[in-house]
């Protein structure tokens, strides 16, 4: 299967990447789902902006209290950093379930966030960690809440001409607690769910619940009201139980050949509740 | 000549040696069809339709013919000399569709080529590719076989309203009276679907033709290469003698490459037209869409019994899904479930019943298996809800109604001829091994505490080394050369065509030991019409069974002379042939094998009655099918909230006759078990209504991976096969048949509490989940 | 239209003019000749052609040539030594009948190498886990896990 | 593949009737529709661009409104063709006051072929609600 022909080039700097993509060229991250699809000419781009040599993309590093990740970081870059499984490992823990070795040695968090795939395992995890992604265009950056950046089905609040540059995750205080807990489909490795648990308890009560939530729908969410349910409680098996059956709650779930909607909405109940379990198993 | 000791090598058949085929694997220097690039080379890129059924308006190539680097485009008009795509197969009555290599006015599946391109290399070819214009006329298609028998459904085949074939029926003892005489009647429908065989290697050919000399040379990933070039030279009206067809590594066959394919042909056909070598590669998308597939079964089961359990009766209707056409094999398929159909148990009153159906999607042909997974996981299914319908423990059932060692050869209802065994034997291996009784407890244990834990169990039978000539299409023999060089190197020409099954190094086990010689000595040659004589092929689990007996036939020929010769050498008359020397039993005085060799072809004195050289050439006609059985035990446990099945543990005892080498026969049974807890599980080729393969890639066409395959514990039992001499039996395809309903067992014996008897495969957890909340 | 590129294949230096859509894979089969890593599927789902591309174990059938332009290539050639002796993972497959029709073998050298250098003594799971991306349809992975576990055992 | 479920719009079930039978109002509402043009009575040929990520295809077809019972109830049958593959889309729409606008509840099957049923299958259903979901929102800024 071979792909139809496209000019290319590699810019070295975001400042000539983006007066690039400003153009109108697709830009290409890692590759994992974009070559793919233009190898079976669903993806038919005509100028592609290689954006794997821009080494200002290349980063994780801590400020104030945040950690900020370059969007060319891999996911192996992240499941294996120091700093990330030292201070955020609930991001390090998704990036170990996403694809195989090889996917994860290529593929890249700015574009994984960037195609917004609804069945991607990082959306969930990036929900629960309220984190920030920074978008840059030539005339300047803005950095969006997660939440309103994922806006459905491969589609984000990226606007033309810019790119995701930088994802931003808080550094946790030891009293939280993270787990990310997936469903695989058993051909393609995706989520048919997958879901993201943070959770604090302090004195012996929930003080902070987050929940993301992926696989489900056409987007990755976060439970609201399940975190709710959650928060306050000592998070017994009732409590987590109960919570967790909201996890669905007024979610359109997506049907397809390997989970109906009703299984689906089931599974992340289930799947919820290991992930909450999990966590609060984690905390101090 | 010396009266040294003589020390007799080390024997090597049963012995775990590592392959000789390997080296070059594992550096990466086989060679593959598409490793192959020949000078002044084009491309081909078949240009297929998107309709599972539709009539074809008007075909415009023009955009194509015009792209620079585009040397030709052609469509079915161009080919309507070249022969139709062969079926080997004549059932009584039965209906064969005339399939052109290239559609010309209508389409009968999604895939079907409806013209080819050719470029200089591979991207202007699929740019080429898209440029064919296509005016499609849509018609209603029918995809699923019960649909297709229904009244009023679309006729994948105008003049054959009812899509029906053939029908078959096969009759054995007084079912009628059996089952009127039966304590008990059970009765379950049970699908086996459609499989896909996915060899890591998609298909591909060379074709490189040489007008002066009417010659082609022909490469092809190919599992039977003397019957490919028979039938592709008869395509296109050629010599067959000098059509030399070669077989290069082949990267997995699994039946789906005993079969000749239109492109074949067509590439054949270009290479011709335009004098110049051409190369096509399938890509996985093809694969999917129009390299045949396996099972495809629905399936109505009956069986009587007794109180005590004892089976009187047997009876089954077979509705198979045949495709849109057939392809070598196609409709012989589903007549060896009916062969299979009584398994290891001694029931003489059986009903067969087959309905082949034609649907619009790829045909079904011979796929590891074939015919008899469908048929094993049937009867093992059966006896296990008989087995539930009477309390009984599923063991105990079994061994009550095991044919027994004192019955063999046992003729069975359906005609064949079981040649050895000891059913009872092997079986208590395998629960010795696994503990059944303790686990049987801790099953109890664990259901108390609401865990859903499941022990699976398969008592298999098979049918192997196809197969005597009158039960084969293209003949059941099989063909070795032995060639003893003048330095005393031999080398081996074998009929069949080993593609990762390993009998260049097998082989060279058996003449290592027959011959007395190092191993490193032998070679083991295969796949070129050109070296090799006729040869009928890998397939049926045949290669060592029948392709080994032909080599130790020719071996038994080859040490025959040598004695000849070293009789003269030493000039003795009592002379015997042991540990590479011939020695004189008076004098104890020896010559080599290597002395003898030499001599044989310096012929400066020949033995009476002989002629110089040492070559000996067999052909071996089997008088039997060999029948290997085995039994396999899955212990799982599948999760109430998820349905997910996990495997606790798998154990499997098979009884193959003697083994020639342990390590590879592991292989096998592994790697045959991984087909089989697929079809039980994971894999499913799904159409839709319309005909579209909807899990038509790896995205949504799950393989075992090793991330889901359990550790499986292995072992044997050996009742070696009166058949032949090496009392072999085959391996291939047991892994596969013996699987697949331990693992279907096992998940329903697991939700059985629950009330729950059949869920028909793949057992996704969906599927379970929704039965565990019925 | 077409770019040089130069890439170090097994140690080897090569410079060509490709198209931009030229598939890595297809650069070191056809244009490099080195036609040891394999095609099996167009999804990036089979790994059968997994080479490691400055350190990491890649599907070469995912990315560009042109992507690869300065990298340092290693692919099954260039596992065993200049003198012929075996990669201690080749001698793993060969030994445990890691392989039986070959063709997803260099894939599966690839990513074991991978596998064993960063974590050089793994437990069956994490060699199954490491496995994920490489189809086989052979062997049913058991004498593949064996084999790595050897190659693990001999690299002690 | 099928589809159901419903959307609510600010109009009288009169205008909305109207409104999503006009052939200039598909034109603007359909995601990815560039041209539609009559054919017939309630039959129009359309061209489309389907954009959905780093996908995307022409696609060739129709739009036919059958089976019209005013203001309640229409079949929709929107056809698709184009290099990688085709795409079916037909359900009965019904309307229904609520709310002081329109329900419209929608009941009908998706279908794809050719290289987009290879690898689409996961998202066929995602991404026909996010069409369904993009053609009611432009319906209801329609005046």
């Amino acid at each position: 299967m071979i792909p139809n022909t496209f000019e290319y080039t590699a810019p070295t700097t975001l400042k000539d990447a983006l007066a690039l993509v400003g153009d109108g060229g697709k830009p290409l991250a890692g590759g994992m789902s974009l070559i793919p699809m233009m190898k079976l000419r669903m993806a038919n781009p005509e100028h592609l902006i290689d954006l794997n040599r821009i080494v200002e993309l290349n980063y994780i590093r801590e400020e104030n209290g945040e950690l900020h990740i370059g969007a060319n970081a891999t996911h192996y870059d992240i499941e294996t950093a120091p700093l990330i499984l030292g201070k955020c490992p609930l991001l390090a823990e998704t990036a170990s379930f996403i694809g195989d070795i090889q996917v994860r040695n290529r593929g890249t968090l700015g574009g994984s966030v960037a195609h917004a795939d609804p069945s991607a395992d990082f959306p969930a995890a990036l929900q629960a960690l309220e984190a920030k992604v920074v978008l840059t265009s030539s005339a300047g950056s803005r950095t969006v809440p997660v939440g309103d950046f994922f806006v459905d089905t491969f589609t984000t609040a990226l606007e033309a001409g810019e790119l995701v540059t930088e994802v931003i995750v808080p550094v946790e205080a030891g009293l939280t607690g993270t787990s990310y807990q997936k469903f695989l489909q058993p051909a393609s490795g995706f989520a048919i769910v997958g879901v993201a648990a943070r959770v604090r308890r302090e004195a012996g009560k929930i003080t902070l619940a987050r929940i993301g939530v992926t696989g489900v729908g056409g987007n990755s969410y976060r439970a609201g009201k399940a975190e709710k349910a959650l928060e306050g409680t000592s998070g017994s098996e009732v409590e987590i139980a109960a919570a967790a059956k909201l996890v669905g709650d007024g979610i359109e779930a997506s049907t397809d050949l390997h989970a109906s909607a009703v299984y689906r909405l089931h599974l992340a109940s289930n799947y919820a509740a290991r992930a909450i379990h999990a966590a609060l198993s984690r905390t101090v | 000549m010396s009266t040294t000791t003589i020390t007799r090598p080390e024997k090597l058949v049963g012995k775990r040696i590592r392959r000789r085929e390997d080296p070059r694997m594992i550096t990466g220097t086989a060679t593959y069809v598409d490793d192959i690039k020949l000078s002044n080379m084009l491309y081909a890129a078949m240009v297929r339709s998107p309709h599972a059924a539709a009539n074809i308006r008007s075909i415009d190539t023009s955009k194509a013919a015009a792209l620079p680097g585009v040397t030709a485009v052609y469509t079915g008009v161009d080919l309507k000399d070249v022969g139709g795509v062969v079926c080997g197969v004549d059932l009584p009555g039965l209906r064969k569709p005339h399939h052109t290599v290239i559609a010309t006015d209508r389409v009968y599946l999604v895939g079907h080529t409806v013209a080819v391109v050719v470029a200089s290399d591979r991207y202007v070819a699929a740019d080429a590719a898209d440029l064919v214009e296509v005016d499609y006329d849509v018609l209603q298609a029918v995809a699923d076989p019960e649909k297709a028998l229904a009244p009023g459904a679309p006729a994948v085949h105008p003049q054959w309203p009812d899509n029906i074939a053939f029908t078959f029926e096969q009759k054995g003892g007084d079912v009628d009276t059996a089952f009127a005489q039966a304590d008990v009647i059970c009765k379950q429908r049970m699908i086996s679907q459609r499989m896909v065989a996915n060899p890591m290697e998609t298909r591909g050919c060379v074709a490189s033709w040489h007008a002066a000399d009417r010659a082609m040379t022909f490469y092809t990933s190919t599992q039977i290469p003397h019957l490919a070039r028979t039938i592709l030279a008869g395509m296109l009206g050629l010599e067959e003698n000098r059509f030399r067809l070669i077989a290069p590594e082949v990267g997995g066959g699994f039946g789906c490459k005993l079969n000749v394919y239109a492109e074949e042909a067509i590439v054949a056909f270009i290479s011709m037209k335009l004098g110049r070598p051409i190369k096509w590669i399938e890509s996985r998308r093809e694969n999917f869409l129009t390299t045949i597939q396996g099972r495809g079964h629905v399936d109505y089961w009956e069986i009587a019994a007794k109180r005590d359990g004892t089976i009187v009766g047997i009876k089954v209707k077979i509705i198979q899904d045949l495709g849109a056409y057939h392809q070598l094999l196609t409709p012989a398929i589903p007549t060896l479930s009916v062969l299979m159909m009584p398994g290891l148990y001694d029931a003489h009153n059986i009903h067969a019943e087959i309905v082949g159906v034609f649907t619009n999607c790829v045909p079904t042909d011979a796929v590891r298996g074939a015919g008899r997974p469908e048929a094993t996981y049937g009867i093992e299914r059966m006896v296990d809800i008989l087995a539930a319908e009477l309390k009984m423990d599923p063991a105990e059932i079994r061994f009550k109604n095991f044919v027994r060692p004192d019955q063999f050869p046992f003729a069975t209802a359906t005609g064949l001829n079981y040649d050895s065994g000891d059913y009872a034997n092997t079986f208590h291996k395998a629960l010795d091994m696994i503990g059944y009784k303790r686990l049987r407890e801790e099953q109890a244990a664990a259901r108390k505490e609401g865990r859903l834990v499941g022990i699976g169990i398969s008592t298999y039978g098979e049918i192997c080394a196809m197969g005597p000539s009158p039960a084969v299409a293209a003949g059941g023999w099989e063909s070795a050369t032995v060639k003893v060089e003048p330095s005393g190197k031999v080398t081996i020409l074998t009929g069949i065509s080993p593609h990762g099954q390993g009998e260049e190094t097998t082989f060279a086990q058996v003449a290592g030991d027959e011959l007395g010689v190092p191993i490193d000595d032998i070679l083991v040659l295969h796949g070129d019409t050109s070296i090799v004589q006729y040869g009928i092929g890998t397939f049926g689990s045949r290669g060592t069974a029948v392709g080994g007996t032909a080599l130790y036939l020719a071996l038994q020929d080859i040490k025959e002379k040598v004695v000849r010769w070293g009789s003269m050498l030493l000039d003795s008359s009592d002379v015997r042939f042991d540990g590479g020397h011939c020695i004189d039993n008076a004098t104890g005085k020896s010559v080599s094998f290597q002395t003898i060799a030499a001599a044989a072809y310096r012929a400066m004195k020949i033995p009476a009655h002989s002629e110089p050289g040492l070559v000996a050439t067999r052909f071996w006609e089997p008088g039997n099918f060999t029948y290997p059985f085995g039994a396999h035990i899955i212990h799982s446990e599948v999760d109430r909230e998820t349905g997910q099945v996990a495997i606790k543990r798998y154990v499997m005892v098979d009884d193959i006759g003697n083994i020639l080498n342990p390590m590879l026969v592991d292989g096998q049974l592994h790697g045959g078990a991984s087909w089989g807890l697929g079809q039980a599980l994971w894999e499913h080729a799904i159409y839709d209504d319309t005909g579209q393969l909807v899990t038509g890639e790896f995205m949504d066409y799950a393989l075992a991976r090793a991330r889901t395959m359990p550790w499986i514990e292995s072992d044997h039992t050996c009742t070696p096969s009166p058949v032949n001499p090496l009392g072999v039996k085959g391996v291939g395809e047991a892994g596969t048949i013996g699987s697949t309903p331990a693992m279907v067992n096992s998940v329903i014996d697991a939700l059985s509490p629950l009330g729950v008897t059949h869920v028909d495969m793949p057992l996704t957890p969906e599927k379970l989940w929704k039965a565990i909340n019925q | 239209m077409t770019q040089s590129i130069s890439v170090t294949i097994n140690g080897k230096p090569y410079a060509h003019e490709v198209e931009p859509r030229l598939l890595l894979i297809h650069y070191i089969r056809e244009v490099a000749g080195l036609t040891g890593s394999h095609i099996g599927c167009e999804t990036s789902l089979c790994g059968a052609c997994t080479v490691e591309v400055n350190g990491r174990a890649i599907k070469s059938c995912t990315m560009f040539a042109v992507q690869a332009d300065g990298a340092s290539v290693i692919t099954v050639e260039g596992l065993a030594e200049a003198s012929g002796k075996l990669h201690r993972i080749q001698e793993g497959f060969w030994n445990e009948h890691g392989l039986q029709c070959g063709f997803c073998t260099p894939g599966m050298l690839m990513v074991s190498k991978q596998i064993l250098d960063r974590n050089p003594s793994p437990t069956e799971e994490e060699i199954r886990e490491g496995l994920d991306g490489n189809l086989c349809r052979c062997t049913g992975y058991q004498h593949i896990v064996k084999a790595v576990q050897a190659a693990a055992k001999a690299g002690v | 593949m099928k589809i159901s479920g419903a959307a609510q719009l600010p109009f009288t079930p009169e205008r909305t009737y109207e409104l999503m039978r006009d052939p200039a109002v598909l034109a603007r509402a359909i995601p990815g529709c560039e041209a539609l043009e009559r054919t017939g009575d309630n039959e129009y040929r359309m061209k489309m661009k389907m954009m959905l990520a780093s996908f995307s295809g022409a696609f060739e077809g129709k739009v036919r409104l059958t089976d019209a019972v005013p203001p309640t109830s229409f079949r929709m049958v929107v056809e698709g063709s184009g290099k990688i593959g085709f795409m079916k889309g037909e359900g009965v729409l019904t309307l229904t006051a609520k709310d002081g606008g329109t329900e419209v509840a929608y009941d009908g099957d998706a279908q794809i072929g050719g290289t987009m049923a290879a690898v689409g299958q996961r998202l066929i259903d995602t991404t026909a609600r996010m069409m369904i979901k993009r053609f009611f929102e432009k319906v209801a800024v329609e005046e």
